[in-house]
């Protein structure tokens, strides 16, 4: 039984180690991930949803994908060159 | 062949040619033989039996292997019955088959536990809550509890609806000769033909040997006891609640004749019609026998659903309507509200553990 | 024709096989219809025990016993109790070690004795009184007996069953002629 | 607040995640904002992920509550029995399929309360499940009565003097009754709780794994706790590893959760000892 | 007083004014209002209130604590109520005065826990195995719910029965003005006044105000589920089996004239009647007084036993009877049972989660 | 064989014991001979002789099997519930009267498998009564089928092939349950016997005495040893105490039956907490 | 005369204490009939929210609107949902921060501004709005309002309480005013 | 609820350090206590009833009485005289 999926639309940031995707329709403004954030980069827009504020410092550690109860934030790390 | 076999154990070996495979159950007089001997000759078939720690978790157990693809079996007798109630509505709301076999004792409560009684007829119809289907069985004698089994299977599987046998101590415990058939033929759920993106669990048509999918077919398949859309996933809207409800009524309606199942020894003659079922019945046709009165004479083996109409054809224009059984009076409500006209309802009842004798019901007719 | 047996005694005498071996014997290898019952006391275990067996040319319905036209009895509660309910023109076999009375008609024969004297085991008694039932009436023959013993009793003890039934159906054959003559 | 501007570039993008949901219109799914239960749900999907357990050998089975709607959305065969029946009818469904990858996930009064008995039978036979018991500490979906969890002297509309119940542990129930393996853990250690889910399903038998978790709308407003930060908070301070409980006091761990594995041992799964006896009377004949 | 409460808060203020001093339950949607005031309110009047592990455990605790003394009461819906039957049937068996109250949503299985139905009126009657007798209220409102709690407990505490008032969701979630009396009358249960060693606690004549023992009173009763004779002790024996169910029977037939309670509203020159019960029954008489046309109307607040006479002489002559209700026709089959002759029975069914409404009735009158 | 003759001296000695049977034409009573639920019978009635309890202070209920016919023959108020019952009926006893002694008393299987969720529940919340297990291995009443309790490849007419499952333990379900005093023995020992009941009716919360028993008629039967003094030198021979059980291990305590008090704590009775809870609501009005 | 109000928005904007507040100010200070309902989604939890009031001089049976003659409506959701479904000669009453329509017949209230920006806590908006409904129709009186308050809300909160009522009633005389002129 | 209590024959056996009370309609003969006890004091009848085959040597050790399942025997000890 194959239900129809919906397209959620989403909002995708590029930080400097990765890029931060957001669907807002999914989003309810818990502000989960704004408390565990360590480096401060999300908070809540007028709209209770979640938004990026800090577009630089992101350190791709996945605490808010992780502890986002509602699957509308994910973390796609860019590749780190060997060095 | 021809063998002496005990009602409960013609259960078990119509239970295995039938193609039960699984059964999840709980030691309870005067059903626990049935249980014994599954667990015997189960695993000897590849099947398995599981002793549970409750009735509870034996209904759920067979409602969960059913759903996994494997026809299952539970059987119980009245306290152990009245805890599957729940599940028993869960199966009749996911449309997951099952049989149910309920060797009925004296109740309420712990009540008679070695004798026999036909106390829960309207149990059998009525004892989960809410509105739902159910087929319900009753043999009168050991072979017929073979055939009737078989049937019991053959109907859960076709029309994903729990079933329920409802035989008693008397017949659970007497042995009789059957002769067994050398072949049964049995039908196999059909998976679906159709593509997972394309299946639907609970089409509008999917009433009689329509095709379902079962866990692990790859259908990804959701079963809930909530009222659920077409797909099988929850709603609350009122259009869709009534247009599942009816799909439940009807595969019951639409299946009427399918499932209808009656001994009529009919007689023009007769102003008194005798309305029977199960091991009661032996005493009321031997009644009918021994008079040389006209009588005509009807047996339910199909006790729900109710056959209003056959019976109300039968009844009319007779001066009387003798109903014999072994609790309060139950079938005779039934039977009460086919009636029209001034027919005389008459309710031979015995319900202390004893069989009602022919002599009992001689003396009304 | 319907013939009703009534096997009584106490749990333990093995009563029930007793019947079961006796429906069979008729049933399916006399092509007769039967019907086999036994009731239990509330306790399922000890106590009284009793095992009927209706036996017809056509079908039966009414499973139980009306008035029995044979009755068994392996002990003096079960003698006392059934005793007085049977048939007219029935007949009383009673185990003449543990049942006592005055009643004439009983026919009062050795089971037990037999059991314990002639095949070393109390436990056959049942099986005695299968086969002099068999030769004192007309309701079974002693082969269909034995295949039914065949069928339903461990490999290990056919035998010892098999020479209880022999047993008894010589017994019964003595007394018989003893009491006739 | 400056709203950062969507990335220009054209860049696709699938949460892994998302692959394994019913990503229909029912989402945004059930639960309230903050719920934990979402946060246990992404992390069962990151195990059965990483594990490569093919989609169509899961079954994801619960009962009724809050936690219990967690079926509905995952893309696999799933099944939201009566309240309190999971693990019997998934008992039922792994004998019939011992292939499958059978999972049942409930809350604490599902799984405790009403399903207790279940509990202590699917773990004495150690029947091939791995069973997650959300433990939210109070009937949520109900609207907040006490749970055979809820600490002593905290607060239940049905326990509206704080409760007077000592609670149960889950943990201690499955190692009495014989379970393979039995781990708590909590929604504020995703990394731990993915391990543990991880483990379990790569054990045999049956697999409890208990998860502490927030209920703000109702368990956190109950006890003064209404902001999710709040009940994190207090589910962190009162978070101690089971290294660390060693060393505490039975005064001292009254109110604490001791999170850690307690048991992972070898049993032969009960559907395998089936199989067993199904040979073994086989060749018998 | 005139107070606005909803139909579960006025069933818990009547508990406690009736004198309701142990609530034994598990929540349940819609029913679980009343067990968080019980929570609250019990130990304020030095009555207990326990949440216990399931419904199983409800029913045996509260029969348990009834045994012992206290007035007992459980609530519940649908799911609980079909666990609760074994023990419904041990309270009838054992004659342990319980109320039950079942706030009924729809059915089957997890089925619409937010949604009220009524599809548990043969449940609660025929919801447990074996021949047993009940009495099951039906209130249809808020202040009718008040007034049916206090009739429960006193009917169960003076009769010895379980006791059941159905109740939904509707009445259970609405707020009515309630005028709340100043003062109740209890019926406190009597200890025996005869020594212990005269004491029959199975007495022939135990039928209505009896007084008898309760656990700690120092009689050493003994209570069990199976069949037992007048002193409480097992038995197996034939005669005492029909001799105790006869009994049980009487309890409730003796005492037809106390326990039915109709609220009528003939019409000579109606030649349609209806028949309603609980909340559908609001529409059904927004209906009648829609219309003009002359219209026989008959209520049940006492739904079992059912008042067979009274319907039947209601009928007789009619050429209609219509039956409303939020279920598949279960008050209808009973009223069928009643009807002689040939007035047309008119079934008038909603059961999707939505009240039925004044103008579904309309349709057919 | 020599009977002995009669002492001639007119001597009027009445049994103790009969003074608390309801002595009447029941008995002798429906056990088989040499069944070990007569043994506990004769120590729990002397243990309430000896503490002197008031007779029409006990309240002595079970559930439904053969042990469970004991209420029957006990001469105070007495409770013979439904099957598996017994905890919840003698609960809400409990609560209503909490001045009466609650007694109850059941089978394996009654009070581990149908039973098993009121047993974890009457064990967390200490409510104060007396529980007593008597393990006889089998579901006896119903013919020896499998319980909760028998151990793994022993037989019963539902095991015909011996048992695959892991029994369950009594006592470790109460000790995780949280009981206030948990203990097992034998009715081969029938003076420790009667000292841990004794023991356990001076505590105050739930306390948990498990018995195992003979079952010579069935279990004894199904499993080749129909003597009872057979069954009751297996007991024996399985018998270890706690003390010796430390020094054993895992496989050595495999087929053991360890007899000894594994938990004796002060709680406070789940009726004094209530008593309390009224107190203080009503204080606060 | 019965009167069918509903009471619509989202979860959170305690419809359902408006409702009983309406309800026990006419049922219980001005001795009218009056039935509240409530409408729970399958969730019970969040999503749409509903009260319904019924008031009547006779009895109440039917204790659903048929076609509400007074609709509010404090989210989109709500509004867009439930103003096609009101009678023809039915009042809606909308808050004009939350809700958008171009319907002229539809009396747009800034109800949550009210709240927020005179009384400071949002969560007083249903307050408001009945304050506004007793100053825009006659189906309740101001007092009777207060008096309801007073038994439905805690103390602590009581005073907030009235003050909004007070501004919901002035706000309502306000708009009424100029919506006449 | 008294029931009519039933007056059981009792058999009393005399031994030096005790009596020995048996009731023979209580006695099932399962031979427990004829195994237990540590003096071969007791047997079993043709009757399947207990009897006492050993009248001296009963030490009024209680192991009989305490495991008879049927309550059916019972020691009486005779006071030791304080030496
Ligand atoms: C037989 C039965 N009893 C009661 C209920 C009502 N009910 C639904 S969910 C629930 C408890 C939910 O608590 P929990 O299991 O802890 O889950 P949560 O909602 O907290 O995740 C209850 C009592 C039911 N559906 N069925
Ligand atoms: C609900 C229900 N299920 C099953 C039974 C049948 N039954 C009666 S006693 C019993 C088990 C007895 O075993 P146990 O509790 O160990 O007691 P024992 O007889 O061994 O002392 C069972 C399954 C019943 N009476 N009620
Ligand atoms: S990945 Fe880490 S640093 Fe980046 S936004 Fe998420 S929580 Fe903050
Ligand atoms: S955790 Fe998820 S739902 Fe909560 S605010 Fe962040 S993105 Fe939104
Ligand atoms: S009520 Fe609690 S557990 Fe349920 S969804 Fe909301 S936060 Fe989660
Ligand atoms: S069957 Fe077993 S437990 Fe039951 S009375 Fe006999 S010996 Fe005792
Ligand atoms: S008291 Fe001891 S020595 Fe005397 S008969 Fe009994 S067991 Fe034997
Ligand atoms: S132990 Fe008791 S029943 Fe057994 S033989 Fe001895 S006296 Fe008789
Ligand atoms: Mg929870
Ligand atoms: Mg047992």
């Amino acid at each position: 039984m194959k239900l129809k999926r919906k397209a959620f639309p989403v909002t995708t940031i590029e930080e400097p180690k990765g890029f931060i995707h957001i669907y807002p329709d999914l989003c309810k403004g818990c502000e989960l991930c704004v408390v565990l954030c360590p480096k401060d980069i999300l908070a809540l827009g007028d709209d209770l949803k979640v938004h990026v504020v800090n577009p630089t410092d992101c350190i791709a550690c996945y605490l808010c994908e992780w502890h986002c109860p509602d699957f509308a934030i994910f973390i796609e790390k860019k590749e780190q060159k060997e060095s | 062949m021809r063998r002496l076999v005990s009602g409960n154990e013609a259960c078990a070996e119509a239970a295995l040619r039938a193609g039960i495979r699984f059964f999840g159950g709980y030691p309870i007089t005067p059903s626990t033989e049935i249980a014994e001997l599954m667990a015997e000759e189960l695993p000897r078939v590849g099947g398995v039996f599981m002793q549970m720690e409750d009735e509870i978790a034996s209904i759920m157990a067979i409602v969960g292997a059913s759903a996994a693809g494997v026809p299952s079996m539970t059987a119980t007798s009245g306290p152990g019955f009245s805890l599957m109630q729940e599940g028993i509505g869960y199966a009749a709301m996911t449309e997951i088959p099952v049989v149910v076999v309920d060797v009925m004792r004296g109740g309420p409560a712990t009540g008679l536990p070695t004798k026999g009684s036909q106390g829960d007829l309207q149990q059998a119809r009525w004892g989960t809550h809410g509105d739902h289907p159910v087929v319900v069985f009753a043999p009168r004698g050991v072979e017929e509890t073979f055939a009737l089994t078989l049937r019991a299977v053959d109907v859960s599987e076709r029309l994903r609806v729990p079933v329920i046998l409802l035989t008693d101590e008397f017949i659970g415990h007497m042995r009789e000769i059957v002769s067994f058939p050398s072949r049964v033929e049995v039908y196999h759920r059909q998976r679906p033909r159709v593509a997972s993106s394309e299946y639907v669990h609970y089409a509008e048509e999917n009433n009689y040997n329509a095709p379902y999918a079962s866990y692990g077919g790859g259908y990804a398949i959701h079963l809930t006891g909530l009222t659920h859309r077409a797909d099988g996933f929850p709603i609350n809207d009122a259009p869709t609640i009534r247009w599942n409800n009816e799909r439940l009524r009807a595969k019951i309606e639409d299946n009427l004749a399918y499932l209808e199942d009656n001994y009529i020894d009919d007689d023009p003659d007769a102003d008194t019609l005798i309305v029977a079922v199960g091991s009661s019945a032996r005493s009321a046709y031997e009644a009918k026998l021994l008079t040389d009165k006209p009588l005509a004479y009807i047996r339910l083996l199909t006790l729900w659903p109710f056959p209003d109409a056959t019976i109300h054809r039968l009844a009319r224009g007779r001066k009387r309507v003798v109903v014999p059984e072994m609790n309060d009076g139950q079938l005779c409500r039934e039977v009460q509200r086919c009636l029209s006209g001034d027919t005389e309802l008459v309710s031979v009842t015995r319900n202390d553990g004893s069989m009602l004798t022919p002599q009992e019901v001689l003396e009304v007719l | 024709m319907r013939t009703e047996i009534r096997l009584s005694g106490r749990g333990g005498q093995g009563l029930i096989l007793a019947g079961i071996v006796l429906a069979e014997a008729c049933g399916v290898y006399e092509d007769k219809q039967v019907v086999q019952t036994q009731s239990y006391g509330p306790e399922a275990r000890g106590g009284a025990s009793r095992a009927e067996v209706i036996i017809s040319d056509g079908q039966i319905r009414y499973p139980q016993a009306y008035d029995p036209d044979i009755l068994v009895a392996l002990s003096q509660p079960a003698f006392d109790r059934f005793a007085p309910k049977i048939k007219k023109s029935g007949l009383i076999f009673a185990d003449s070690f543990y049942v006592h009375t005055d009643r004439k008609d009983v026919v009062l024969m050795p089971f037990s004795e037999t059991a314990r004297n002639e095949i070393g085991r109390e436990v056959v008694t049942n099986v005695v009184m299968l086969g002099a039932l068999s030769a004192v009436t007309d309701i079974v023959k002693l082969e269909s007996l034995k295949k039914a013993l065949k069928h339903r009793v461990r490999s290990a003890f056919l035998d010892l069953n098999l020479r209880a039934v022999d047993a008894g159906y010589k017994l019964g054959k003595e007394i018989w002629k003893k009491r006739s003559s | 607040m400056a709203s950062a501007k969507a990335s220009g570039k054209k860049h696709s993008f699938t949460p892994m995640v998302h692959t394994y949901l019913r990503m229909d219109n029912r989402f945004p799914h059930v639960w309230c904002p903050g719920c934990g239960i979402g946060i246990l749900f992404a992390a069962l999907i990151h195990a059965l992920h990483e594990l490569n357990i093919p989609k169509d050998k899961i079954l994801l089975a619960s009962g009724i509550g809050c936690t219990s709607r967690m079926p509905g959305y995952l893309d696999t065969d799933t099944f939201h029995v009566l309240h309190g029946r999971a693990l019997a009818a998934a008992t039922g469904v792994k004998l019939a399929r011992p292939d499958m990858e059978v999972i049942v996930v409930g809350g604490d009064g599902d799984m405790l309360a009403i399903g207790g008995n279940h509990f202590i039978h699917a773990a004495r036979r150690n029947i091939g499940i791995t069973c997650i018991v959300l433990n939210n500490y109070n009937y949520a979906m109900t609207g907040g009565q006490q749970s055979p969890t809820t600490p002593r002297d905290m607060f239940a509309t049905t326990a509206p003097y704080g409760t007077i119940d000592d609670p149960a542990d889950a943990c201690s129930l499955a190692e009495a009754s014989g379970a393979a393996f039995v781990a708590r853990t909590t929604t504020y250690n995703f990394v731990q709780l993915k391990r543990f889910v991880k483990t379990a399903l790569s054990r045999k038998g049956f697999r409890l794994i208990e998860v502490v978790a927030q209920c703000p709308t109702i368990f956190g407003r109950l006890n003064r706790m209404p902001a999710t930060k709040d009940l994190i908070t207090w589910i962190k301070g009162h978070t101690v590893t089971l290294e660390a409980a060693k060393k505490m006091d039975a005064d001292e761990l009254r109110d604490k959760i001791v999170t850690g594995v307690f048991v992972d041992r070898e049993v032969e799964e009960y559907s395998d000892r089936y199989a067993r006896l199904i040979k073994k009377v086989r060749n018998a004949h």
